[in-house]
């Protein structure tokens, strides 16, 4: 697409705003998202009509109508699927996922780490409340142990899963998390997201202020957010606390909490972010980081490159192609044939 | 091409105008290559020719067992013959399991060749046989030839460096050589063949090639076989001609259809017996534009077929029975976003797992039913192996024409059999056209061709065409989501309106035999061959009986009522328990008397005549009351 | 219970023997809640009544749009009555968006109540209107009243020390007392609710009954309102009564149906609207035996059903169409299996997404064929909210005694709407005989019961019994793997004798009318309220019609035929194309009429009277042609 | 089951031998590992009748019809969530899962990670041929990119899982890996994997004699096993090769392979095998090792205990229990009713 940046004349915000009302509850946190989104699209330099929104169901993943670009809201949880299927027909375009903790993670799940697996070139964006909007709040997987909901009165038994930890699991080649409510940090991910060609995935912490508001409160609290959450930044040390005076070490495989000046702790004994290792363990490590024993990791946990999917196939068609006429007849006519004469 | 051969002197020559030979063995044993090689003889010697493989579920049942036997069977002739043959003339067994599982099919007086050698006391076992049938009175109603070909193909190898186990595996080379001697078969087409394929291996090369010859004069030589047998080359219209299975020309009719509509194909599948084969054979032809993907499941195979649709490519998907049951809700989807998704199904024995490598036409219901919601799409059913190449064309046509989904219902018989095909002319075959709207000033996503009711294909790319799909209710000519009760009654009855419009697009149906009459025997999908050869025979027999095939299924050619209202008797054929039959009372509101038979095996001719004479016995019609109508032989 | 009310005096009283009020306001307005409660209090009152609630798609809509509208509809009345009501007699209407969307609906001449404080600019733009409709002539047809409710509300509740914007959103109650004043219904049961709800929270339940006792007392005081309306009690059956919604009686009638046969209860579901509130309702029940999961997905939670059955519990899952569809490759694997698992599906619009909160009958194709191969099931569908308790029961006795998956079809409507349901006394209901197979010498897994064709449950932890089951063919009586083509052909006729056999055990149809005469009209599901209330008001007219309701889909009554044949002209009225009609067709070979509506929306029964003399005049009837029963009203 | 031990009348081998020809080809893998659990489960003091085999489809999925206890050949992918059922209705059965690498990992993934997280009390056994066997031979999730099969006669441009570290991004708390060829190994293997009670995970290495011949070959051929395994012991060392004088050492979160005895390097200096650890860093680290640069880890990965679903659930319905009453009245009639007089 380099190519044609000449031509494309400026995109602003409203080019990317759909002539459908928005349908949200006031308030939820899908809002910012879909402002990030609106004011991210133009800065890429694609134009509008190579942009490809593909969503499943869920409150999330009404998104695609109020994008102004081609879309698809498809059926639950195989948006990935979808998605694959447009960007192997047609490389050339951006191909962005929009997808809900239960959509993407609950049903969706199998879907989801396949395309990450297979690197295609998909911009996931995993818009995690912790909880079922659509259908009205019963839990999702990525809810609590012992949360109550309307299908767990009792409390929920399940485990939650980790977002980015399955990614990783995953051989996924980009991983971030950001929040809703920290538009600025949300638009910076979503800039380098849509920048990393591979597979990528973003987790977004979403507020849903009907069934489960305030799910992310320790970390968006003014008060308690610094010393919840830390943000990860490629070669900075990881540093974080209101006074940024806290730090993580290692101890063997073990990462550990520790005061910058206490016991003799100086920045060199920290863990230097690095996104781009080969080895995903640095990344899993950071993705088990939970209150209220580690703060909450924001940022990008890992950006590597390697080759995707579409284009190994699109190698393998030209590849054939200079090996093979691409005459049908050869073909049909197989190897051995016979002639029946008048 | 190969002309007849000379044929040698001194035995004796019996003309035949057909005849039906089947291979059985273990799965070891090579049975289907030798099926086959002995089939591409015969088509490129000129007969006509159908062939049915039957392979066993099992990847290696252990050697010797009744699981484990691999079969392969081939009807050839000097005229126009249209199924693999009821029952075999000969049958070439290679162990107790095969012939126990096979000999019932024999003909009476038919020729039995075994290899005694395999007739040892632990293969007798484990085939279950407590004696050696060979020394048994049971044989006496066939020509049994019991020759040691293990130990012949020993000798006929003699001086191979090879190791005693893979000289031993080059038997089957040898029975065919005995068999292409038999029917006065040239042994150069195998000969080629053996060198193409161990090119690489000249020792193993040479073996294969010595077993062959070795069998060959066996037949020549030995004292024990008497006469062999002359079938004349069929009159087969003229043209260049090739061997085609139901899967390669499946395969073959996409890559076709997508060039015709000039567009690239994108097939997404998951791997399920028996539909396999498609992925395998598109897998091979990158340079043809042709990109596979093999899903995680069929789900998302679907689903990346349809996102495929959407990008302006041939969106395609294949499986079978289990797995058109997982990709009904993405279909049902399709239906709404109205895109041309096109699904192969090759049907297999239901329900569950059921009997995956056996054929059975089982899943015609769910195909067109089997969707929640009012979700109605186009599915059409190819007759023979090499119809599936013109259907497959026909299924995009109709995708992309009425931009819905269509499914494709094949069957394991068809994809697994193979007939001789008379390559097309790609260059006449009309092209598919496409149209991708352009003007976005008159763009609307649901505005409707008045005369076939489609939706334009706008794709992503073109610019100012920006649009939405999804599967919510949408308002007629926006598309935007829309949830008022008369729209949706609208776009339910638009929907179902425009799948009955195809009707306008598909060729009448045509009878065969005579506009009017007795009896209509109807039909669909892989029993083409069958039902015609049966019905040919009656009406040969003088009887007002006329038969239809359905490759339309839904809709049906619009002249179908007409025809049904010139016959008093119909009687549906298929391998279900009547689910056309059901469709069509359920549709035109006319009697309709069923054959069925649910064995995972297709019809043979003689089951669907004692069928017809049943049913028009029970009608009570006198004429077929009469002895000489009564036993068909 | 509650007593009639001492009827204030000095209002003119008029006596009615029915009466239909919609509730309608912005989501954010409470009407569920008001409907509800409204409904409560005529419930204990002593009338008949049904209610329709109507919710939007969207969780929010923005506040004051078009797509953010609730409604609740209840009809009661001194008589029986089945249906919510075709039209309402008065409208209360909250704000613009709901006044638009539902002023259509209401009766010509009918109350018209509207909070004109929600009648601001902003919102008269939200909702669409250029000028305020209600200074509009239009409104002369109806009886309207606008009061400022917000203000009238908040006058109420001065002193309340709750926020202003807490005490706006109790002007629900205000609505809900005004509405209780004018049908002369006592306040006590809302009271009691207010206490019992907002216990913790003394402010805020001071102030809904402040509210409550405001709108009262304002209907007590105004001038503007010059006359309330009495309903006699109706004449129940006597009986201890609740109201239910068919989702509750769904739940309450699987947790009895398991405690009939002595069983756990595993319900294993994935949330999909409108069936959620099964899963919602059974997993507060703990105490009673009941295991919920909720799974990954439809698939899974099938899966998870399944697998309780095995175990020897009663294996329940449910869903909503799609879900339906991605469930039927277990749902097959369940039919080779023979094991009882039983599947609830309620029905929404379709195809794909659809109108998922809207109601619909267009999965019963799915339900009957939606399988690959021969996969024949039970299928019932319970008649109206109550049904749903004694159709549970049904499916679970079914899917026992028969060792066979049952869906069990319940829809939208009848899942959210509500009904008076005499509760049953449980220990009259017969239990449901459950064997667990236990001898090992005589132990076949596929040894079947004569008269039921059903084979053993024989559970894991019983020694001597282990066995395995499977998706593959089984051979008859041991149920190993097995290829045999007869053997297959045998099982899969045993499969379908089975399924038809179950007619035996279910009760036969009973005829709405007389046994015989000109019209027979066919409903199945939700729709027995309107179909009957429509035969009824024609049967009165002296028309020899009668209608029969089908509860058992698969198999059908045995009597079915008998009494098709006993009526000139059969319709079908159903939620869909016509699906039932198709399938009769093809059963039974009848000619049927079709009456149906495919909106989101269930049947009124002036649709349904129309839709009949419509079919009857074109048929040529002479007596239909006059005009007294032209225009049914 | 306890309690019933002292009454069981011992089980041999042959108690878990059904009377089903065992029908896989001759030389498969499979065969060893069939015989190593009709060796394992008489061992393990539970009554026949307890045990419930449940598998999906797949050669390797044929296996309960040979063992002759209750069993569930189903459906392609869905063997975790039947087995769930299974477990959730009668805590009291053993139940075990055998999958492939196709069943497991491609049409069942979402099933599997599911049924991990939620900590099912499930045996599931991986036969990993990295091949689909039935079906003759496509490429599955665990074979190696650049394979050829009959779907990728180009090669498979799909990037392989790992079945271990998905196991471990979905929270499994029992992750083990062991092979056909090494019957010691494997039924010590599946001797723990018997013992722990919540969702187990053990990875097969398996031969396919027919379409992936050899596919483990550097891990089980003579010259070349212990260069290129690692077999993980609890509380010792990670130390291997051929003269056991190469190790696993930790550089910062990166491990790398060394000599003992050369630059001063000491079984000291080795990470010490510890399967217990609650972060499942250290698992995911192991998960990630692949020859040529690291040995193939055999051996239990990590096991630690959390309460099962089924526990939770149980507990539930026990407290559930003690605070209401069972009556079926209370329900039918709810809160409010009223009467209708004859
Ligand atoms: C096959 C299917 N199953 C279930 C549903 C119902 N459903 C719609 S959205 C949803 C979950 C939504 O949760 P999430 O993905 O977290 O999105 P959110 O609404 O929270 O943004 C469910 C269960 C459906 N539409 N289709
Ligand atoms: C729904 C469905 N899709 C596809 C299949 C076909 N199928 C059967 S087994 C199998 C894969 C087998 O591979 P794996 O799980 O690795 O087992 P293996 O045979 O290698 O032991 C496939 C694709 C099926 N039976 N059902
Ligand atoms: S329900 Fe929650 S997630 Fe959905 S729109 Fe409302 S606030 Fe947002
Ligand atoms: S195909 Fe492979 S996995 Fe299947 S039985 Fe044969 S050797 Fe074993
Ligand atoms: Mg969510
Ligand atoms: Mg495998």
């Amino acid at each position: 697409m380099a190519g044609e940046l000449a031509s494309i004349p400026a995109l602003t915000r409203k080019d990317f705003v759909s002539n459908q009302d928005v349908r949200w509850c006031p308030g939820c946190g899908d809002y910012a998202i879909l402002a990030q989104i609106q004011k991210v699209l133009p800065e890429l330099g694609i134009p509008r009509e190579k942009f490809v929104f593909v969503s499943g169901i869920g409150c999330s993943s009404r998104l695609p109508y109020y994008v102004n670009t081609y879309g698809l809201h498809t059926i639950h949880g195989r948006a990935p699927a979808i998605a694959t299927g447009v960007k192997v027909a047609n490389p050339d375009l951006a191909v962005w996922v929009i997808t809900g903790d239960g959509d993407a993670l609950s049903i969706g799940g199998n879907h989801l780490i396949h395309a990450l697996r297979r690197n295609v070139d998909l911009k996931i964006l995993l818009f995690n409340n912790r909880i079922y909007g659509l259908t009205k709040g019963q839990y999702s997987p990525t809810s609590e142990i012992g949360k109550k909901t309307k299908s767990t009165p009792h409390g929920s038994i399940d485990y939650p899963m980790h977002p980015i930890s399955i990614a990783l699991g995953a051989e996924a080649t980009f991983t971030a998390r950001t929040i809703d409510s920290d538009t600025g940090h949300l638009g910076k991910i979503l800039t380098e997201a849509a920048h990393h060609k591979g597979s990528t995935f973003v987790e977004i912490y979403q507020n849903c202020v009907i069934f489960n508001d305030n799910a992310f409160q320790e970390v968006t609290d003014r008060d308690t957010r610094a010393d919840n959450t830390i943000t990860l930044e490629h070669g900075r040390p990881l540093i974080f606390g209101k006074d940024r005076n806290k730090g993580i070490r290692l101890k063997g495989m073990t990462p550990e909490v520790v005061t910058l000046g206490e016991n003799g702790v100086t920045e060199q004994d920290l863990i230097v972010h690095d996104e781009t290792l080969a080895d995903s363990t640095y990344a899993f490590l950071l993705s088990r980081f939970e209150p209220p024993h580690f703060p909450v990791p924001l940022g990008v946990f890992r950006s590597i490159q390697r080759p995707t999917y579409e284009d190994m196939l699109t190698a393998q068609i030209k590849k054939a192609k200079e090996k093979k006429s691409s005459e049908l007849k050869n073909l049909l006519y197989g190897s051995e044939t016979w002639t029946v004469a008048e | 091409m190969a002309e007849n051969p000379v044929l040698p002197v001194y035995k004796e020559i019996e003309e035949q105008s057909e005849a039906t030979i089947r291979f059985c063995g273990d799965s070891g044993d090579g049975m289907q290559l030798t099926g086959s090689q002995f089939t591409q003889t015969t088509a490129i010697f000129g007969n006509d020719l159908a062939t049915l493989p039957d392979y066993p579920a099992e990847i290696r049942a252990p050697a010797g067992s009744l699981a484990g036997v691999s079969g392969y069977q081939v009807h050839f002739s000097s005229h126009d013959i249209r199924t693999p043959g009821d029952a075999p003339d000969v049958l070439v067994a290679m162990n107790p399991a095969a012939l126990k599982t096979n000999l019932g099919d024999l003909k009476e007086g038919g020729i039995l060749i075994v290899n005694s050698d395999a007739f040892t006391a632990n293969n007798l076992k484990k085939a279950g046989y407590a004696t050696n049938p060979l020394e048994e009175g049971g044989m006496a109603k066939y020509r049994l030839h019991a020759f040691p070909i293990t130990t012949l193909n020993t000798k006929a190898l003699e001086g191979s460096p090879l190791t005693k186990k893979d000289v031993e595996r080059c038997k089957n080379f040898f029975a065919l050589g005995l068999m292409l001697w038999m029917y006065g078969r040239p042994m150069d087409v195998s000969l080629e063949w053996i060198n193409k394929k161990f090119g690489a291996k000249p020792d193993l090369a040479e073996a294969n090639k010595m077993a062959l010859r070795g069998g060959y004069n066996f037949g020549e030589t030995t004292d024990l076989v008497k006469k062999h047998y002359y079938i004349a080359k069929a009159k087969l219209p003229a043209g260049i001609y090739r061997n085609v299975t139901g899967n390669e020309a499946t395969a073959f009719g996409f890559i076709a259809a997508a060039q015709l509509a000039d567009k690239e194909l994108v097939y997404a599948s998951y791997p399920i017996t028996p539909a396999s084969d498609v992925l395998h054979e598109l897998s091979r032809h990158r340079h043809l534009n042709v990109k596979t993907c093999q899903a995680e499941d069929e789900i998302a195979a679907a689903g990346m077929a349809l996102g495929a649709a959407f990008t302006g490519a041939v969106g395609l998907t294949g499986t079978s029975g289990p797995g058109l049951a997982l990709k009904s809700e993405t279909v049902s989807l399709a239906i709404m976003m109205e895109l041309p998704l096109v699904i192969i199904n090759v049907q297999r024995g239901g329900p569950s797992t059921g009997l995956p490598t056996k054929t059975e036409q089982s899943d015609l219901l769910q195909a067109m039913y089997g969707r929640h919601g009012e979700s109605p799409l186009a599915v059409i059913a190819p007759a023979t192996p090499g119809d599936c190449f013109s259907m497959a064309i026909e299924a995009v046509r109709i995708a992309i024409q009425y931009m819905t989904p269509v499914i494709f219902l094949s069957d394991g018989y068809l994809g697994n059999s193979s007939e001789p095909w008379k390559v097309p002319d790609f260059d006449k075959i009309p092209k598919i056209h496409v149209e991708h709207y352009k003007d976005a000033a008159s763009f609307l996503p649901f505005l409707r061709d008045p005369k076939t009711l489609s939706r334009p294909w706008a794709i992503p790319g073109t610019p100012g065409l920006e649009h939405r799909l999804g599967g919510i209710e949408k308002q007629e000519n926006t598309g935007n989501v829309n949830y008022e009760p008369l729209n949706h009654e609208k776009m339910v009855l638009v929907r179902q309106a425009k799948i009955d419009g195809i009707a306008q697009s598909i060729p009448l149906l045509e009878v065969f035999g005579k506009e009017a009459g007795d009896i209509l025997v109807i039909g669909w999908g892989g029993t083409y061959g069958a039902i015609t050869s049966a019905v040919e025979m009656l009406q040969k027999r003088g009887i007002a009986i006329s038969c239809i095939h359905l490759r339309y299924l839904n809709p049906f050619p619009s002249n179908l009522k007409k025809i049904l209202d010139n016959f008093d008797t119909h009687i549906v054929a298929e391998l279900n328990l009547g689910q056309l039959a059901s469709i069509l009372r359920g549709r035109f509101g006319v009697d309709i008397q069923s054959i069925t038979k649910v064995q995972g095996k297709p019809f043979k001719t003689d089951e669907l005549i004692e069928g017809i004479f049943k049913i028009a016995r029970s009608r009570g019609e006198p004429k077929w009351q009469e002895n000489s109508l009564a036993s068909p032989h």
